[in-house]
């Protein structure tokens, strides 16, 4: 079976949730959800993951207000999030704010939600964005909304773990303050990496590939874990069951 | 528009603070145009945590000097027009904040303390640019900097619920933020979808969720008063509804053009 | 007694600390006696915010080395024997609150900071004999002194309510200390009159008086397990037995006959 | 119709609370509530009294656990509160956790229970105490629970406005930090006060008498207040009935 691009994104959120034991994602995020929903799936048995979807009636096990998913956090009850950024820089400094001077900025995006305090005290922040450009992989955000890294004596049990692109997944050293590339998706290559990268970063001399799932793996994303899906996001979940179609017919007469 | 609308909007003046919810929580949008037509302005709009559609209409027809909040957008259907439009022109004030120093300063005052400690924030542009946030030495751990949110204290606070009784008590089931809006609150405006004639303190099971009358200023009527968006366990997000203020709303013209049609009944 | 009381007293291990809820919000007296059988002692004791019968009954099987509380005493029953003399001999150390600085520390724990800061208690004796309360001067306000209250973050809270679902989802209703205990301690140990088939979670109603299964270890079924206290919404309290046990408690030896007996059915 | 003595008491105290819109009483304090539930019933139409009882399910309109009557004094929602105490000084200080030295107190009561935040945070806080003997008023107390009085410094919105005893009420001034004899209660004197009170007090050359209620007060007090308390207080209530009934057998006999 063939991958499609958005399955091996999903796949590889699902290998970095490895181990967590309660995950949470924002309200219009598909894909993390995606990720963890997978990665419940294969924990089944195991060990239980949780899963909370910020803004879902449905995925929400929270009674306490909106205020409970930062306590939980604060209480070290919450192991895993996601952070997307208008602009990323190359100390994983975030920025949710806006384009230029600030307050008057010339982009204005809605603003900085929960970032300044999940990005310290969840451990594992994955930061995610599908526009791989140097427009959002920027050397120096405009307004940092949350800083990827902190002076020592700042109180941080969390903070950034990796960077997953439609191009490339990069690892974050937080001693360093520095990305490194941990593999480039199938399809892309280190000079496009190179290009659409507005900050330096390591990188191996040959970068390794991201890993394609397995046939297993699969079965389990195109079966269980999409019917999931569809139930809080239902025209993502209709647009992957078309794309998969279309492959199929396209396999077919090929 | 029903007179108790109105009579609510009435006790709003301008200058005043006010306390607005987050989308899903559950907003008063049936107060919306009651507010613009009563007309008080100058208004410190604080967003619990964030805001949407009320906020950006309440900019959109001038009332706001001052936004405090964690973002403003439209969730699905995109930016806030009119808020975005507002912050490029520098014709509000905007506050830019954390979902938790939101609540933070909220729990302040319902302890009735100047302050809340709250950990993260350090090194951010939002702690940058709020001065009346200050970084303190953990005074029982030196070495340890800590910032201090300042007690919000809302002059009001406006929230939309599936009920309440004859005795003005509010049943907000587990959206808990919308107490911790009416503790923080000097008076708080409640409207809902139905009074219940039978005591929302009279079993546990319904006590459990319920805002106590001490809390509440005055509750008014409302059918699908979060129109067009959604109410927990009552009604979904007219998302076509939203999309359509969206696109409208990207011109000024476009926008008061929206606030000048009927609204639907 | 049943396998899974012992299971859930058996997490307890020696010289951890136990936050234990008011007479009157749901005191799991079922895990009482396994707790003593089990024997793990040098107890810390926080009451959440004051204690009785059981924290007495802890005391008197020599278990606890330190009590945090705002009171302790059997209500209308009179004084907590027990308690009363272990403080005259000095045998634990007892640091006495006052009820909102137990909040305070527990909320402290469930916003994941090292204190709160609390109005009152100055000039009281209650603050010149806790060294680790300290008094700053209010940061934001100079000439304003201020208690801070450090986090209270106990390695197990125990508690009883009407029910749970086969998630560990709990019913608390409006007890709403006891989610606090459970947002403050590392585990929770809960006893329930009945499990139930549906999810809490399922419909709001039941929902906002949930507390969800991420914060509960363990859920044992004890009907009754509130017995001699009563358990709200369920049955009233003994108080005719909470007197036989004053009675009887005067006196170690007294306390020993006491808890020698069989437990009723 | 001639006037119980605890039919004085609970009239002094619904007087006492003339104008509050909240007062709460403790669990086991069947003559405040008395006197809060009269109050409610004088004002009747005019203006909505709240009354919580303490850790009862019938009169708790609370629904956030126990912190919320504490939060709701520190938002000022609260203007009326009862404290007792071992004993009381003459500076209003309260002692409720013991006699002697502390910790290892000879007397050990059960603790201080929320007086050390409601004394400074409820603008009218009323020291009821039936028992008036120099054991209970003390010149100074053994351990302050509860300060009477504050540096000007501290914040202190709330603190004592009288005492009221079996025999006599007092009011309190804060800025003398002392009591001054109000009223002594038909059947005492004020050399019976005078030996009583373990603290000097102001007082008159002739102390005013302590009002009795009238016929329409009583009326109310025996009918529909008696009735309200004895849902909480049935033990309390039946007493006073029966004293009621004594009184007036005796007048029939008389």
């Amino acid at each position: 079976m063939t991958a499609l691009p958005r399955e091996i994104l999903i796949c590889t959120i699902a290998r970095l949730l490895d181990g967590v034991r309660h995950v949470a994602v924002g309200a219009s995020s598909p894909m993390p959800a995606a990720g963890a929903m997978l990665r419940r799936a294969l924990d089944d048995g195991a060990r239980p993951v949780r899963l909370s979807i910020l803004g879902s009636v449905e995925h929400n096990f929270f009674t306490n207000g909106s205020a409970e998913l930062f306590d939980s956090a604060g209480q070290g009850r919450l192991d895993a999030f996601f952070l997307g950024g208008g602009q990323i820089d190359g100390r994983a400094n975030v920025n949710l704010v806006g384009v230029g001077d600030y307050p008057q900025a010339k982009v204005r995006w809605p603003g900085s939600f929960g970032s300044a305090y999940l990005y310290f005290t969840v451990p594992r922040v994955i930061l995610f964005r599908e526009e791989h450009s140097p427009r959002v992989l920027v050397d120096k955000v405009d307004f940092i909304s949350a800083p990827g890294v902190s002076e020592p004596d700042v109180h941080r049990p969390g903070g950034p773990v990796a960077l997953l692109t439609s191009k490339a997944l990069f690892g974050f050293d937080r001693a360093r303050a520095g990305f490194a590339l941990e593999s480039i998706h199938p399809g892309h290559d280190l000079d496009e990496i190179r290009a659409a990268t507005g900050f330096a970063f390591d990188h191996a001399a040959a970068p390794a590939t991201t890993p394609v799932p397995d046939a297993a793996t699969l079965s389990l994303l195109r079966g269980r874990v999409l019917d999931e899906l569809a139930e809080t996001y239902p025209a993502f979940a209709a647009q992957w069951r078309g794309d998969l179609a279309a492959m199929t017919s396209e396999g077919a007469t090929a | 528009m029903p007179d108790d609308l109105r009579a609510l909007a009435s006790r709003v003046r301008p200058g005043m603070s006010l306390a607005l919810p987050v989308d899903y929580a559950g907003v008063s949008m049936a107060m919306t145009r009651p507010l613009i037509d009563h007309g008080a302005g100058d208004l410190h709009l604080t967003c619990v945590p964030t805001g949407g559609l009320q906020v950006d209409m309440l900019i959109g027809a001038g009332l706001v000097r001052r936004v405090e909040t964690s973002a403003v957008s439209l969730g699905e259907a995109g930016g806030a027009p009119r808020f975005n439009q507002a912050v490029r022109d520098g014709s509000i004030q905007i506050l830019d904040a954390t979902c938790p120093a939101i609540h933070a300063g909220l729990m302040a005052a319902q302890k009735g303390v100047p302050f809340m400690p709250m950990r993260g924030l350090i090194g951010s542009d939002i702690l940058a640019n709020r001065p009346e946030w200050q970084v303190i030495d953990n005074p029982l751990a030196s070495g340890d900097p800590i910032v201090l949110i300042p007690a919000i204290r809302p002059d009001v606070a406006i929230f939309h619920a599936p009920m309440a009784d004859r005795e003005g008590n509010v049943w907000i089931g587990r959206r808990r933020e919308l107490a911790a809006m009416a503790y923080a609150a000097t008076q708080t405006l409640v409207t809902v979808e139905r009074i219940v004639d039978r005591s929302l303190l009279a079993d546990e099971l319904t006590a459990a969720g319920t805002l106590p009358a001490l809390y509440v200023a005055a509750v008014a009527l409302a059918p699908r008063g979060a129109w067009p968006y959604g109410l927990w366990g009552e009604y979904a997000a007219d998302t076509a509804e939203l999309m359509r203020y969206a696109a409208a709303a990207r011109t000024a013209q476009g926008f008061a053009d929206y606030m000048a049609q009927k609204v639907p009944a």
